[in-house]
Formats: structure tokens, sequence, C-alpha cells
């Protein structure tokens, strides 16, 4: 019982770390600069291809495989991938270093996607820019499903195990490793709420033209956090797939990947840290229970993975209707402290 | 009861903002009453507020003794009262005669066709252009359609707000002498919100000054003219 | 050109038939406060949209201190030295007052993605700027407003904070697009007492658009009229307003 | 021959779905993303009222127009119009939609689970081709599918032209405080289009599978097909999704055949890119869509 709610507790922090991250990402793009990204699942996807395609050639590289294999890496991509695991069982060096060359790869692919769906955003605003990102966002699935080179069409491909150093830790390293990405973009994203560029993104969101006349070059901040975001939704994308240890192009839907971050940063407030923190957590938790007790609502005459959904929906109905901020509203902060503003103004305190 | 219009502590603005601060105004019937004022004092918030267009925070608009607060915003011409906007006030992709009759929205149907001769022949000018779309018309024809636009639902108190603004002089007399007619051959009660004062001076009876969300002076056109010190301090007549 | 802050010379913008600038030139010579009036829809707005980069005029010339600018995207003519406020209310809403302020304050480091997270970049920088920024609120007496949401302030405080917002950004030239409007008149006299201040003090030039002649007539150093998209009288206030034909469009009489 | 009949039906039924999307937007301004379940909920009434009542899908046409008129009625009474009422930006209105369609999801799968376990019916996978009827040598449904089309767009032009109902949706779409100061009921009038789109969603919905596989996902992953559709016919003539179904089905179907003939097999499975390709394009390069280009032509 007690090891159960152990892994049960572990996949909920992998999965947590991941959209985590990715709902940070969202935050950074809607909640500061005002960019509706209903397009997160493409960058997401090319980490996640980035993820399935890479480590599988770096292990073949690194380690010794039977060549012949490589003929055909789609259709012996099992065999390669459990060789390639036995290897790195002993050598937490190489796997490492496929971990870190995978996430330079995804991050590059993220900063590609985001910044060509970025161009649109220069240009579009409101709800067409919306419709744009979310048709660039179908692209990828579409060519990832379709053409069997990338990751193997439909049903994926498996890949390498890079935790598999870890023994019976594996699952926890993971997920460790994931939470951390997310701790990384949570500092990250604090930081430039405590600068002066937190500042300057709001003002970008709430009246370009006049950051604009003051000097901002809204189009190229615009351009630079898109790919920013794209490189955060590249890292989480590749580091999901290296948690999985692998990748179907069907599973990574719009609805997962987009739709559901999207809910998340409405409901916990799209405006704060700790409001994206409060609504990841809890449609994780309800999403990783409504799976585990699956069974015990079998008499139900259907999937009860629909109840997500339904619950979902309804709840996010009523937050926008009644708190359409979110459950944790936007402050005004400042990139100094009282003390210092105080100090630097000359006043005893403010 | 005369009072055509009566508006008390009418406390209203937009959201959270509060534009304007107890309001009173009072109309009688067959009155032209003159708002005027700087830019962004409220004039547009007091005539948008009788639509419900602006929220009412509290007070009350009083319409022949209706209470118009509680009324919805379409329900609003149907009680006798005609809205000429500042701005948006045709249908551009619309033809002229479309817009006239869209301006009978709440008549019943048979009547439509009835009342766009009555306010053609008040609205002369209107009738060469019925037939082109309103988006093609100069700045001044524009305004005319408005003007008739505004009057096809029948209505017992017109609002206009504006109505020479960005109008070249011959246009602005042009619709000076079209309200100026209205107001002779109808017994229409007229809010009208202008600032080009000279224009009106002979056809109001009476004159709000609101600034700032509040009325600081009320009284004849006269006694505000009289007045050098308003007029210096708030209309920007040196 | 001469050394003329600005120099406007025949510029042209129509929206559909309609032509809002219909052939302006105007030329603002340093340090000078310059007015320019005319009735609503005579065409200002439209011809400072025109020249700041916010609109891309159909033709003419545009020279900040004899530099070409024309079609220049608003933020470089910011930086190149002019900054212009807006007619209608843009506040930041989400921003605090001080906010606002320190928006228009340049911070290099600060509002960099890749630098912002090591303060010490910009920590210097931002204290001259938030002393600058208290500066300008106690100026504009927005100083017991200082941490207040803007998008909870009223009219009047928030065109005092965007015109501090302008005066902030460090410009040589400022364009004032209607600075009063919605602003009481005593508030109103003291920034024009201040835009002289700095007139006078730090040699700024100034363009301003207002209606409240009452007011803005007194320290106005030249007055421009535009009437229909076209400049109809130009020189000191007495010239401008002995004008026949500024009493005939603008009063008028 | 084949594949420009398919390319034919497709095209009606694109232009079916693209329509109501128009509609509403026009009328309400709000982008619908739940509009791809009302068109699901469309086929599932078929299947349903098939199976259960036996009779040909085409007899139930009508129903399956009230049934979807009703829902799309509820989305925007319960959800959108609610969340409008307080002033919410397109880009939250978007998010309602959102919302909505992950509750019609649910619902859908339920049902269709629901018929699976408790009666048995193939309802994951369902195809009615076999009700189908011949006509001049061609499939039933490319009739009925272009004629549900053809008399959509001219009875909704004949009202728009020809009736005070028409004006003040036309007026409505122009400028809508306008409207309603001249005392043109918004509400109900965004009510009837939302009801009007929901019905044409319902009817596509209803013959789809009578010629392509329906499943419970089969109108949400066609959303962004649809989206294109509507933007790249443009929303400002209601006769752009017709025209912008034509050019997307043949495109998407005949086109790619003929491609693959000159340039491989290989590039068959893309073709649910070239939608997106045109979405894309449209809104960088011709953001008024293909009506509005030919109307600024003309005019």
């Amino acid at each position: 019982m007690s090891g159960q709610w152990f892994l049960f507790s572990v996949d909920l922090l992998a999965l947590f770390g991941i959209y985590l991250a990715l709902n940070l990402s969202l935050r950074l793009q809607l909640g500061y600069t005002g960019i509706a990204n209903f397009g997160l699942v493409l960058a997401f996807t090319g980490g996640a291809y980035v993820g399935g395609w890479l480590p599988i050639r770096l292990g073949m590289w690194l380690v010794e495989v039977d060549p012949s294999l490589a003929d055909d890496m789609i259709w012996n991509n099992v065999i390669i991938a459990s060789q390639v695991d036995l290897s790195l069982h002993g050598s937490p060096g190489t796997a490492m270093t496929i971990l870190l060359i995978t996430l330079l790869a995804a991050g590059a692919a993220g900063a590609l996607l985001g910044l060509q769906s970025g161009y649109p955003a220069v240009r579009l605003g409101g709800d067409y820019l919306a419709i744009s990102l979310l048709a660039f966002g179908e692209v990828l699935a579409i060519i990832g499903n379709n053409y069997d080179p990338v990751v193997g069409g439909p049903l994926g491909v498996r890949i390498p195990d890079v935790w598999a150093w870890a023994g019976d830790w594996r699952f926890m390293a993971a997920s460790l490793a994931n939470c951390a990405l997310a701790l990384g973009v949570w500092l990250y994203l604090d930081s430039i709420e405590k600068s002066p560029m937190g500042r300057m993104l709001r003002a970008i969101r709430d009246n370009p033209d006049a950051a604009s006349s003051l000097g901002k070059n809204v189009a190229r901040v615009r351009l630079n956090v898109m790919v920013t975001g794209g490189i955060i939704c590249g890292l989480a994308g590749a580091m999901y797939t290296l948690y999985t240890t692998g990748v179907a192009p069907s599973a990574l839907s719009r609805f997962d990947w987009t739709f559901l971050p999207w809910v998340m940063v409405v409901f916990g407030g799209s405006g704060s840290n700790v409001g994206v923190l409060i609504g990841t957590f809890t449609f994780i938790l309800v999403q990783k229970l409504i799976i585990s007790y699956k069974f015990a609502l079998s008499f139900l005459p259907f999937d009860p993975v629909w109840l997500q959904f339904l619950l979902m929906g309804l709840v996010l109905i009523l937050v926008l209707n009644f708190r359409p901020s979110g459950l944790v509203t936007e402050k005004a902060s400042y990139a100094l402290s009282r003390r210092e503003m105080a100090k630097a103004a000359g006043k005893e305190s403010l | 009861m005369n009072n055509l219009l009566k508006i008390e502590n009418l406390n209203a603005g937009y959201g959270g903002i509060h534009v304007l601060f107890d309001v009173n105004l009072d109309c009688t019937r067959g009155e032209a009453v003159a708002i005027v004022g700087p830019n962004g004092s409220g004039k547009t918030t007091l005539l948008n507020s009788i639509f419900r267009l602006a929220d009412i925070f509290s007070g009350s608009v009083i319409l022949d003794g209706t209470e118009m607060q509680k009324e919805k915003s379409h329900k609003v011409t149907g009680r006798g009262v005609g809205y000429l906007r500042q701005e948006g006030n045709v249908f551009p992709g619309l033809t002229v005669e479309e817009n006239l009759k869209m301006g009978a929205f709440n008549l019943p149907k048979g009547e439509v066709g009835e009342r766009m001769e009555e306010v053609l022949s008040l609205v002369k000018p209107v009738v060469p252009f019925l037939r082109r779309t309103a988006g093609t018309l100069s700045g001044g024809e524009r305004e005319m359609v408005a003007l008739a636009v505004s009057l096809m639902c029948r209505p017992k108190l017109l609002l206009l707000d504006e109505p020479t603004s960005g109008l070249s002089p011959i246009a602005s007399a042009q619709i000076a002498e079209l309200i100026k007619n209205l107001k002779d051959k109808t017994r229409l009660s007229m809010l009208i919100i202008e600032q080009n004062l000279k224009i009106l001076f002979d056809v109001v009876d009476k004159c709000y000054l609101l600034v700032s969300g509040r009325i600081i002076f009320s009284g004849g056109p006269g006694e505000l003219q009289c007045d050098k010190e308003l007029m210096r301090t708030y209309l920007g007549l040196a | 050109m001469h050394g003329a802050m600005l120099e406007v010379r025949d510029v042209k913008k129509s929206f559909g038939g309609l032509k809002a600038v219909d052939g302006v030139s105007i030329s603002l010579p340093r340090g000078r406060i310059t007015l320019l009036i005319g009735p609503n829809g005579s065409g200002k707005t439209t011809l400072v949209n025109s020249i700041t980069g916010f609109l891309r005029p159909d033709s003419g010339h545009v020279y900040l201190e004899d530099k070409e600018i024309t079609h220049w995207p608003m933020h470089r003519i910011c930086k190149e030295g002019m900054v212009r406020s807006f007619q209608l209310p843009a506040p930041f809403g989400g921003l605090s007052v001080l906010g606002n302020l320190l928006v228009a304050c340049e911070s290099a480091c600060g509002e960099s993605l890749l630098k912002c997270p090591l303060k010490a970049l910009w920590k210097t920088t931002e204290k001259d700027n938030v002393r600058e920024a208290f500066a300008m609120a106690e100026a504009m007496e927005l100083t017991p407003y200082w941490d207040a949401v803007m998008s909870e302030t009223s009219t009047g405080h928030i065109k005092l904070a965007e015109i501090g917002r302008a005066l902030l950004a460090g410009a040589k030239l400022v364009i004032l697009d209607e600075p009063i409007c919605g602003v009481d008149p005593v508030m109103a006299d003291e920034v024009f007492s201040f835009l002289i201040r700095l007139r006078d003090e730090q040699g700024l030039t100034f363009l301003v658009i207002e209606h409240r002649l009452d007011i803005a007539l007194k320290y106005a150093d030249y007055v421009y009229v535009m009437n229909q998209g076209k400049l109809i009288a130009q020189g000191s206030v007495e010239e401008v307003l002995n004008d026949s034909q500024v009493k005939e469009v603008y009063l008028g009489s | 021959m084949a594949s420009f009949i398919d390319a034919l039906t497709y095209s009606a039924l694109l232009g079916l779905m693209g329509f109501g999307l128009t509609l509403i937007r026009r009328t309400t301004g709000v982008w619908n993303v739940a509009h791809g379940e009302v068109v699901t909920i469309g086929s599932y009434v078929a299947l349903t009222a098939t199976s259960f009542l036996a009779h040909s899908p085409y007899f139930y046409l009508p129903l399956a127009f009230l049934v979807c008129a009703g829902v799309s009625g509820i989305i925007f009474l319960a959800g959108v119009e609610p969340i409008r009422a307080k002033g919410a930006s397109s880009i939250l209105l978007l998010v309602v939609t959102i919302a909505i369609s992950l509750i019609m999801i649910a619902v859908i799968n339920i049902y269709a689970d629901y018929l699976q376990n408790v009666f048995h019916l193939s309802s994951k996978n369902f195809l009615f081709a076999r009700f189908d009827f011949t006509l001049l040598g061609q499939m039933g449904i490319l009739w009925a599918a272009w004629a549900a089309l053809a008399a959509l767009t001219i009875s909704y032009y004949l009202v728009l032209q020809h009736t005070r109902l028409g004006l003040a949706l036309r007026a409505l779409a122009e400028q809508p405080t306008l409207a309603v100061v001249m005392g043109a009921n918004v509400k109900s009038l965004s009510l009837l289009s939302w009801c009007l789109a929901g019905g044409a969603a319902g009817l596509a919905g209803c013959l789809f599978p009578m010629r392509f596989q329906c499943h419970p996902g089969v109108g949400t992953s066609m959303i962004a097909t649809m989206f294109a559709v509507s933007i790249f016919g443009g929303i400002e003539k209601m006769y752009g999704p017709l025209l912008a179904g034509l050019v997307l089905g043949f495109a998407q179907i005949y086109g790619i055949d003929l491609l693959s003939s000159w340039v491989g097999p290989g590039v068959i499975p893309f073709k649910d890119l070239i939608p997106m390709i045109v979405l894309l394009l449209t809104l960088q390069f011709l953001p008024e869509g293909l009506s509005g280009f030919v109307g600024r032509r003309r005019g």
C-alpha cells in the first residue's frame, strides 16, 4: 500500500514539475506580456520530438550497440533503446551527457518555434493572434503523426532511459529533475517580477502604444518573450519525454498541453507565481486521483476519465464568472524594496 | 408636472470610474437645454446614463414619470428618446434608407414609411443621399443623416452630443439651422452638448455648466454669457 | 531648418477620403512652449500622431534637430529625444502611479530578459530612477497616491501621472496632447507653471495641444491654429487672438 | 472522379461548419471553440435516432438542426453572455468557449460510452454510407450537403437583405451600441444567431457520417480547419464560408491527389496541414479574407 502511495506521489511530483514549468511559461507570455498563446503545445511538442529523436542516436554513438540495427531506427527502436539502457545503467556520466545535450537541443528547438510563432504576435493582436497560434500548434502534431522518421508516427518510439543509473530511485530522480526545472523557471520569473523588466512587460501588456511612445521596442520585447517562453516549453517537453522514456505524437494533444495549462493558469491567476502553483497543483492532483480511483468508479457506464474534463470545464466557467483574474490576483510590485526606495528618495519611510 | 426629464442626484460612471457626482437637471416639454463644459467633464456620460450605456451608481433619471434607471438599454428608445451620438452614429455599411429604417426599429412596421416621410420633410438635405451607403458620405452629410436617424423613433426628447463637432463652419451652420427649425416646428425637447456655444445661443432656453462631473452653474444662456468669469475659466472663451 | 528643434514640412495624412491633415508645416524653436489649437476635428491630434510615428504620414517630412525622422517607429523617435502623451488616458493600469513613472526611466540592463536577474547590474540606475520618479510625483502633487494602482485612480491623477511619465522619458522635446483635460483649474495652472520652469531651467521644448485656452494661452510663447486639416494662423498670442479667421472658426463669432 | 465527388461533398460540409463560426463571430465578436463539439452532437443525434427509431439519417436532419440550435443557444445564454455582459475581453471569451468545449467533450464521450456499454452500439466509430440513396449516379450525400448549404446561405441572405430582422442583424454587426440605442435587443439577436449557427453545425454533423467516419472527437479534431474556413472566407460576408469551404475542401482532397501524382504519394498524409497553412497565410497577408478581398476589388 505504501509502495503504491509512493509511486502515486512520485508520478504526481513529476507531472507537477512539468506542468508548473509549462504554466509559468504561459504566465510569462499571458500574465506579463499579454500574449494569448494558444499554441503552447507547439514548443512543447518540439522539445518532446527532440527528446524522442536525439537521445537514442546519441546513445548509439556513445555506447556499444549492434550497428546493423541502425538501418531502421524506427523499426528497431525498442531493441536499440534497451541495449543503450543496459549501458547507461552503469554510467551516469554518459547518461547525464545525453540529458544535457538533449536539453540544449530541445531549448534551441523551443526557441526556434517560439521565434516563428512570434512573427504573427508582432503583427496581430487579440483573438486573431490566439487563433493563429492555435493553428500553429497543430502543425507539428500533423507532421509527427504522419511522418515516421521523426518519432515513429502516431504510436511513437521508445527512448533510452537517462535515469536508468538511479536504479530503484529512477522515478524519484526524474521527478526531482522535473521539479528542478520548474524551480529554475520559478526563480527566473520571480527575478523578472523584482526587476524593471517585470514593470516594462506589464506596461507593454496594459498599453503597448504608450509603452512604445516611452521608448520601449514593443515588437522586439514581444518576440523575445515568445522565444523565452518557447525555450521553457521546449525544455519541459524534453524532460517529459525523458521521464516517460517514450514519445507518441498522438498523445501530445492540444487538450493536454495547451488547454489544460490555460485552465490551470486562469484558475490560479496569471498575475502571480503562487496562483499558477496553486492552479497547477490542484488540477494535477485531481487528474491523478481520478486516474487512480478509476477502478473504484467502474460501476459507472462510462470511462471516469471524462469526469476530469467535466470538472475542469465547470471550474473554469465558475472562475471566469466570479473571479476572472483567478484565485490569486496580481499585486503591484517594485524592483527595489520599500526601504531601498525610501533611502533613494531621501525619505524616512514610505 | 410639466417636467419631461428629471435627473436627481445622479452618480454615474463606468465600472470603477466615477464620472458624475450628484448631478441634478431637468428639462420641461418643448425646452432645449444645453450642457456645456470642458472636455472630459462628463457630458457624454450624462447622456449615456439616460440610455444606461454608463453605469448608474445612485440617483434617478425620470422620464415622463417613469424611472429609467431600471429600464434595459434597448427599451429606452421606445419610451420616446432619440440619441444622436458623437461618434459611430450611423451604420457605415448600410444605405441611408436602411439607416433610417433601423432608426425606426421600435415603431410598428406599418408606420415606418409614414415616419420616414415626416422626417425627410424636417431634414430635407438628406433626401438626395437615400440610396447611398452611409460610409461614403462626408462628415457634414453624415451628421445630417445621423440627425434624421435619431428622429425616426418619434422622440419626445432628443439627445444631441456635439452635433457640429469636426464640421466646417458652413456645415455647422446648416446643422444649427436644422436644429432651430426642429425646435420651431415640433414640440420636441432637446438636451444638447455643444462646445461651439455661439451657434446655439439663440436656440437654447437653459444652460447647465458641467465641470469635473459636477454642475456648477445653471441658468439662461444670457446669464452664462454675462458671467465673464465663468465663460473665461471653463469654456476657454477668451 | 536653422537649428529648430522640430521642423515639420508639408505633412499630409488622410483617412479614406477625409484629409485629416492637409499639408501642414510647423517649426518649433528650442526652449519654447508652442501651443497648437483648433476646434474639435481640425486635425491637431492626427498631426501629432503623424509627427511622432504613431501614424505614417502620407507625405511630408519631419526633422528633429536637422535629422530626418519621418516614418521612424515611435520607440526610436523617443530614444532620439522626442516624447509625446496621449489625449485619451493611456495608463499602465496594472502598475502603481510610481510604477507608471518608473516605466519612462531608462534602465537598459534591468529591462533585458537576460540581464534582469542580476540585480547588481541595474540597482544603482534603479535607485536614481526611483529618486527622479519621486521628485516628479512631488512636482505633480501625486506623492500621496504614489502606491495607488493606476486602474483605480481618478482621471485627473492619471493625466498628471502621464505628463510626469512623458517628462521623465528624458526628452528634449515633449508633445502634450490635451495635458490638462480633466484636471482641475488650480492644478492645471500649476502644471503649466511646472512646464515653464522646465523650459527655463532645462531648456526643454514643448508642443502643447489644448482646448482650455484661458489657462494655456497665458503660458504660450507661440501659437499655431488649425482648422479643417490646415494651418490658418500662427504668431504670438495677441496676433492669433486678433486674427479674424481665428475668431471666425474657433470662437464661432 | 471519386475523389472529385469526395472533395465536393467535403467542401459543402466544411462550408456548413464554417457558416456558424462566421455568423457567431460577425454578430457577437466571439470565436466559438465549442462549435466543433456542436457538430459532433449533430452526428450523435443522427446515430441515436437511426439506431433507436430506424429510418434514414436524412429523415432526422430537422431534429439535428433543432437539437444543435438549442445546444448552441444554451452555450450562449448560460456560458458566454453572463461573462460578456461583464465586459470581458475577446481572449477571455475565447477561454470561456474552451471551457464549454471541455464540458461538451466530456458529455459527448460519456454518452458515447453509455451507448456502447449499455446498448452495445458501435458508437465510437460509425458510418452511415449504407443508408444513402443515389441520384443521377451520385451518392445522395453530395446533393443533400449542397442543398443544405445553398438553402442556408440563400435564405440567410434573403433574410438579411429583405427583412427587418436582417436589417437589425446587419446593424448589430456594424455598430452594436448604436443598434441598442435604436431599440434593438442585442441579447435576443445574438441568441438567434447562435441558434442558427448551431443549427447549421447540426446539419453538417448529421450529414458527415453519411460519407466520412465519425467518432466522439470528430468535431474537436476539425475545429482548426473550421477556423481556417471561417477566416479564409472572411467574416464580412456570409458567402465567405461557402467560398472558402470549396477552396479548402478541394485543396485538401482533390488538390492533394493531384500533388501526389506529381511528387509521389508521400504528401497525402499532410493534407491536414493545408488548412493550417491557408489560415496562417490569410491572417498574415489577407486579413479580410477571400470575400472581403473579392468585395474590395469590386467596390
